[in-house]
């Protein structure tokens, strides 16, 4: 990540149109792969979840959302196709609970760990137990697939947060024909939203060296009450600022209503496709433009429980790197995540058969 | 029980803050510069915000005297201003309401659950009031007539409540409220929104109850001195109880107003709104009445607070100098304050 | 005695208090085993001189202290090291703690500050002290639930528990002591003093009180307007000799004369009244009466008027005011009916000490009006202001902090904000705690010109020859019961003592 | 200046709360009741706890009441449990300390940055201790010294430190620290991290000194009435300025803990460890020594609270069940403990 208001680079305009245009077509193809439907994304291979029966499985998740919820819905269903029992925990953000739940876990004799969220440094004793026990711990959603697996984690199950990052910035450079004027907003202290952020600013300097990147910090503790004012605060400071990336969806939603507010024009970015943003797009009462949304959250509750599966038989990690799809007024239809996703609607019986189940 | 801080009277010989009304009667060769410190006293958080702002307008011309930033600055503090405005009436009868951004919190919830289900704005006001009202007489209830400490007893309700907010959304984040809600909050009068002018007259109102009314003396003699209140005649029950319902009706109407005003009900924000509408009457009590909560003092002490943060966000700082800044703030504020009220006690 | 060594000196002591000159170069000196009586009219500076010597006030530059022939630096600083022990006005307890709890304070409860306490020696200990004091109090009982007279009692074991760990070379400093108590339970406490004086102890007392003053005082210091008007050895003065010292005057009648209430039905009707002590106690009363109530510590007399006045509930029993039953009424409907608490307990009850006498004195007067209605801060001041003038506030400066007045200016400020009500039924309960003699002759005579608007005055005091010259009736209470009733001549302070005494062998128990 | 809640002793006529020490003597024929009353009041948490526990055992044998799952109970608390008990010597003096959390996350910032760029531990920690210490008495003398309130000062300190910590990391999560970082905290003794033993040890010498010294008395003293502590001849300002700095001290030595215990350090974690230790101090003051308070009713209250939510968590509720448990069982429990209080009062 980079530190808050990390300037701006590149020259003055004059670069020339020669520029601009490579700019904009060299984005325009780096998008267009995922800009269009995306396949089903089906366990890479088979093998017997049979044998796993009769286990219990926790998630054990940093916070309560939406979001988590859905996702520990989907990871409950699965494990029930799988004949296993799911159970889901959350630690209220709370760093001294995330602990407490995964030692419970491991006391408990679980079958096999996933933390959702949670730093594996934060948890690294209960970890340790998890490793003696020979319980495998998938780290989910917490930095990118590819990072370097931490002592006592079997896999990472992940968004690619850089690939997603950058896809958010070269869909920004083309919407802008390469005149981007951009403000981030960052958490630094949380790593997925750290990836994103340094990514995209990082793909806007490798194309468009005369477009602006203005990056800011702000913090978890607090972003209902500080976010939208420093939003505004950031867009008056940059008169020039067209586009807005907090990262996220739910971020976006606290910003558009300030930026609404004052009669901007700034295009929102972020990241999830949740179904209110989806929502809110398609009806256009939003100033937000574009979001890489993410596959069916229960689709990835059934993600997690077959990487956890192949752990629990000692097989070779799936490796799961989650795909997403950039969504715009071109390709949003009836902005529901079923009509976005459309080779998703029935990802069970692609699990069921991978695991020879049912 | 009592088991916690109790809050102390000064002695007679100790109390030293002066009031705004009590010079002692002094030699006239000290009068002047007792003049000079009684008003720095009395309006020091006023000056000290008019200084914040003209500094920065100097140092950031383009950017932070603009009407625009100013009415972003005021905009941003209205919901917290509410709750601080709620809160001053348990405070000057001398108990704590730690409840408030939980109430706040789940009635947003509510609002945006039942208008997103069919319910129409009236009905879930009426609702959402109701809930304030169950809130704030549980709390006067068990704080009065059974005697438990209020600090302990709103933060379990606090505690309890926003974890209710929750329940309420289904753990969802609920967004496309219906027009009138938004409506409600966001609709503009002369360049300000609904919101903002409610936290406006609010404050007057209780100007004018605190300062003009027998009720607002009432809350002050009650939350001095209970037994001499007591002794007097008032209904000390019925007026902590009613503080404390009118506080809650108060946040839960703040809920729907919050609702309207950012355009979605995110359950986990209640602990956010917690602490800082306490700085606010807290500051605020440093200023205008001095050592007396008070409605005035709590709006020039957010404006303060909010001109220091925007002034050095825009100024580029790092997001926890902004934190630093309202914490060192609220500090020196409070020692000059005392400070000045020693020196024109002559000590 | 004359050779007997200084245990105490102050020279040059001043004390401003912003524009206020509470003390002006005052020289005060006690020697091992002398009482020595510091007097002076409210507000002449008797407290602040106390204050310096315990510590808690420093004193304009240029004063000096010695102890016992040795200087020490000022502000002093734990005084009790110095063996300096002093019982203030407020008596030093804290309500929510107990007895024992309290007791033990000040002598670090016979342990190292983290060394364990001996808690069985400590019972012993505090036990032996009430004892001594012939306090039948409970060690374990919280002190909230004394009466003022037994917190008083309290008070001073504790500090006679210093002095006996410092026997010699000690300064044993009571700012108005006996305040609170009656007058046989306050010839305890000047016996009390001797028998410390004369274990070669230096003491100091505050009282306004002239007949005590007389009867153990060594020696004399009169203070006026913080200056020392007069000082001289006991035997050679008398109290008109101190009464001029303190007001500049002489002061030829104590008590106002006593009206003579035409006979007319009674107004208030007292029926089988019981509280927490009060056992069942009946009387009637006339407007214009003036009727006292006596008795030692705990004998539930002290109740009445909180009973009557509506503040705590009677467990049986009728108040009739007029042929209408208070009992079951609220306070407030009480005050409007007429009924009028002074109470005893000025800094809880009575006012709040950091709202301005202004503030204070028109509360009642608001809490019958509307909630709503506009203040009218210029009426307000007005009022205050004539009404702390009629009381003989000093000074009569209504936005001042009831904190900054004296102890008995404070005490005016609370007879003021009550008396201007026009009462059907004065309950008094110490009414003059802390005035001056001077300033008493004005208070006695408001409360008389409140019987004479034909109010029944009902007065419950420990000062027994207040009661003796104001009362036209005074009835004495033990065990919660009325024992006896005196009228007309009958009433003289002996008689009073010795009923409320009784049989010395049954004390009341707590 | 107190322009705040000036919680009040109640009246001698309206003082009900029972202290441990002080049966009034009653007829015999009450007594057996009045007992069993006052056990219930003593004792009432901890058989909640009980009771709780095996609850939870019986609904859930598998999970519930196995080793793992206590000890992970159990040190889940240890931060808490140190916050907790230092928090209590102001309080039991009668001021708040709300800095606590920040300070323990800006030198848990302090110390992974320290170490992680070469600093010794042993440095660390005094460089940390004195962190602590220069906090402490900031606090103490503004708040003593200066009779600034106490609690905006120590929320003013809060904010402020809570952005120090980010400024110590450059807005960073601090992984990877050495070793015996973690080893300070995490060696496990008799089956128990280090963390847990020293949060144990110190609510033993808390025990010892709040019920056994005079200087546990003078705290209660001066929390009751600080005039009075002052005329009885306590040195109250050193004395309430040295519960802020041991107070200050341990909060500070809690952050070198955390930081080994965790493993990592997120400046932005101090708001979620505000209010916890607070929820625990009050609670325990309903119980042991009751409206005191006390170390081991903190401990009790405390592991309550993690049976309840952990119990309710393992048998599936949904999250926000554990924060209206959280905020429920805290009213409810100050409020029976004042119904047995007012019983035992005999009222
Ligand atoms: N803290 C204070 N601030 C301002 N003025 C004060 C303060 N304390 C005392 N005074 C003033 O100093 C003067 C002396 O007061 P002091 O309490 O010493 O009187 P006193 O002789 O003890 O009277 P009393 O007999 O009524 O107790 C009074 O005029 C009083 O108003
Ligand atoms: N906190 C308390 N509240 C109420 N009663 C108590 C308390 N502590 C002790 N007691 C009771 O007080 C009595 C005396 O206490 P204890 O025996 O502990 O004294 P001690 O300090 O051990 O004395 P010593 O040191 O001389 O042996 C006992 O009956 C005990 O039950
Ligand atoms: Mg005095
Ligand atoms: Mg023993």
């Amino acid at each position: 990540s980079s530190g808050s208001a990390s300037g701006s680079s590149g020259s003055p305009s004059g670069a020339g149109s020669a520029a601009l245009s490579s700019c904009v077509s060299q984005a325009k193809k780096n998008i267009a792969a995922v800009s269009a439907p995306i396949p089903i994304k089906a366990p890479p291979s088979s093998f017997a979840m049979k044998k796993n029966s009769g286990k219990t499985i926790w998630l054990v998740s940093a916070t309560q959302d939406e979001f988590n919820q859905t996702v520990a819905n989907g990871f409950i269903a699965a494990a029930k196709a799988a004949g296993m029992t799911g159970r889901y925990v959350q630690a209220n953000g709370q760093v001294n609970q995330m602990g407490q739940l995964v030692q419970e876990a491991v006391s408990a004799k679980a079958g096999g760990i996933v933390l959702f969220n949670i730093d594996p440094h934060s948890v690294s004793g209960p970890l340790n137990a998890a490793r003696t026990a020979h319980i495998p711990v998938i780290d989910f959603n917490n930095g990118n697939p590819t990072d370097p697996l931490e002592p006592g984690i079997y896999a990472h199950v992940a968004d690619d947060f850089t690939t997603q990052g950058k896809n958010m910035a070269d869909w920004m450079l083309v919407n802008s024909g390469c005149k981007l004027d951009l403000a981030t907003f960052e958490l630094p202290t949380y790593p997925i939203d750290a990836d994103l952020i340094t990514a995209t600013i990082a793909e806007v300097h490798a194309l468009c060296p005369s477009c602006k990147v203005t990056n800011t910090n702000f913090d978890l503790a607090t972003f209902a009450t500080t976010l939208g004012p420093l939003a505004q605060t950031v867009a008056r400071r940059n008169p020039g600022v067209n586009y807005m990336d907090p990262g996220f969806d739910a971020f976006t939603g606290i910003i558009n209503p300030v930026l609404q507010q004052i009669g901007s024009k700034i295009k929102l970015v972020g990241h999830d496709g949740s179904a209110s943003n989806l929502a809110a797009m398609s009806a256009h009462r939003t100033l937000q433009v574009m979001t890489d949304a993410t596959p069916p959250e229960l689709y990835i509750g059934w993600v997690l429980v077959d990487e956890l599966g192949r752990g629990m038989l000692s097989l070779p990690a799936a490796n799961w790197a989650l795909p997403a799809r950039l969504v715009d007024s071109s390709n949003i239809g009836a902005g529901t995540v079923d009509a976005i996703f459309p080779t998703y609607t029935n990802f069970n019986s692609v699990f069921l058969k991978a695991w020879g189940v049912g | 029980m009592r088991p916690f801080p109790v809050r102390q009277n000064g002695s007679a010989a100790s109390v030293t803050a002066a009031g705004p009304a009590d010079a002692a009667p002094g030699p006239p060769a000290a009068s002047a510069k007792r003049t000079v410190l009684r008003v720095a006293e009395q309006y020091g958080l006023l000056m000290a915000l008019l200084l914040a702002f003209v500094a920065f307008s100097i140092a950031l011309p383009s950017t932070f005297p603009t009407v625009g930033n100013v009415k972003a600055m005021i905009d941003s503090q209205a919901i917290i201003l509410l709750l601080a405005i709620a809160v001053t009436l348990p405070l000057r009868s001398g108990d704590f309401d730690l409840s408030i951004a939980g109430l706040m919190t789940a009635t947003a919830a509510l609002t945006a659950q039942l208008t997103t289900h069919g319910t129409s704005l009236g009905v879930a006001i009426i609702v959402v009031l109701a809930v304030g009202l169950a809130t704030g007489l549980i709390n006067g209830l068990l704080i009065v007539k059974l005697g438990v400490d209020s600090f302990v007893t709103t933060l379990g309700m606090m505690t309890a409540l926003s974890g209710l907010a929750f329940a309420f959304t289904s753990n969802q984040v609920i967004t496309n409220l219906p027009s009138d809600l938004l409506t409600l909050a966001r609709q503009q009068i002369l360049g300000f929104p609904t919101v903002v002018w409610i936290g406006w007259v609010l404050v007057a109102v209780a100007w004018y109850v605190y300062q003009r009314t027998p009720f607002g003396r009432y809350l002050l003699f009650i939350g001095g001195s209970r037994e001499s209140a007591r002794l007097a005649g008032l209904r000390v029950d019925i007026l902590r109880i009613s503080c404390f319902a009118t506080c809650s009706l108060i946040a839960a109407f703040t809920g729907v107003l919050l609702a309207g005003n950012v355009g979605q009900v995110d359950p986990s924000i209640a602990s956010q709104f917690l602490l800082q509408p306490f700085a606010g009457v807290f500051l605020g009590a440093t200023t205008i009445t001095v050592g007396r909560v008070n409605s005035l003092g709590t709006l020039v002490a957010l404006y303060l607070l909010v001109v220091g943060i925007t002034g050095l966000q825009l100024y580029g700082a790092q997001p926890w100098v902004s934190d630093v800044f309202n914490g060192a703030a609220l500090v020196l504020a409070v020692t000059f304050a005392r400070l000045a009220a020693r020196s024109n006690a002559g000590r | 005695m004359t050779e007997a060594p200084t245990g105490l000196a102050l020279t040059g002591v001043s004390k401003h208090f912003g524009g206020l000159t509470a003390l002006d170069s005052v020289d005060f000196s006690v020697r091992a085993g002398e009482i020595h009586a510091l007097l002076g009219q409210n507000g002449s500076g008797k407290s602040t001189l106390v204050k310096i010597i315990s510590g808690f006030h420093s004193p304009d530059p240029g004063a000096r202290l010695e102890l016992w022939d040795r200087q020490v630096d000022l502000p002093l600083r734990a005084a009790h090291e110095h063996g300096i022990a002093v019982i203030h006005q407020d008596l030093g307890l804290v309500e929510g703690m107990t007895v024992l709890e309290n007791m033990g304070v000040t002598s670090s409860y016979g342990a190292a500050l983290l060394g364990p306490i001996s808690r069985r020696r400590e019972r012993r200990r505090c036990r032996e002290l009430l004892d001594q004091m012939g306090l039948a109090i409970e060690t374990d009982t919280m002190v909230a639930s004394l009466s003022p007279a037994a917190r008083a009692g309290v008070a001073i074991a504790r500090a006679r528990r210093v002095l006996e760990e410092h026997t010699e070379r000690f300064t044993f400093i009571l700012d108005e002591p006996t305040v609170y108590l009656s007058v046989e339970e306050s010839g305890r406490v000047m016996r009390l003093m001797r028998a410390v004086a004369d274990d070669g102890s230096a003491v100091v007392f505050i009282s306004h009180r002239l007949q005590e003053v007389m009867a153990v005082a060594d020696r004399i210091t009169v203070l006026r307007d913080g200056r020392v008007a007069d000082t001289f050895q006991a035997r050679e003065g008398n109290q008109r000799r101190i009464i001029s010292a303190m007001l500049g005057r002489s002061l030829d009648q104590f008590y106002p004369d006593r009206l003579n209430a035409p006979p007319a039905e009674p107004v208030l009707r007292v029926t089988d009244l019981a509280g927490q002590r009060l056992a069942g106690v009946s009387f009637n009363a006339s407007p214009g009466e003036i009727i006292g109530f006596a008795g030692l510590v705990g004998m539930g007399h002290e109740e009445i008027p909180y009973l009557i006045g509506g503040v705590d509930r009677a467990t049986v029993g009728q108040v009739k005011l007029g042929g209408v039953d208070l009992l079951p009424l609220r306070l407030k409907e009480r005050i409007e009916r007429g009924v009028t608490l002074v109470p005893g307990n000025r800094q809880r009850d009575g006012a709040w000490p950091a709202a301005t006498a202004q503030e204070n004195i028109t509360l009642p007067k608001l809490s019958l009006g509307s909630a709503w209605h506009p203040l009218r801060p210029s009426a307000e001041r007005r009022d205050a202001s004539s009404l702390m003038k009629l009381f003989g506030v000093r000074p009569p400066v209504p936005r001042l902090k009831v904190a900054q007045f004296s102890g008995g200016n404070q005490q005016k400020i609370v007879l003021a904000k009550w008396m201007s009500t026009s009462p059907a039924v004065l309950l008094l309960d110490e009414p003059t705690q802390g005035i001056d003699a001077g300033a008493k002759f004005e208070i006695l005579q408001r409360i008389s010109d409140a019987a004479e608007s034909r109010a029944v005055v009902l007065i419950f005091s420990g000062d027994y020859e207040q009661l003796a010259n104001v009362c036209g009736r005074v009835l004495v209470l033990r065990h919660g019961r009325v024992t006896a009733e005196l009228t007309g001549d009958e009433i003289t302070e002996p008689a009073i003592a010795q009923l409320a005494q009784g049989d010395t062998q049954d004390r009341p128990d707590s």
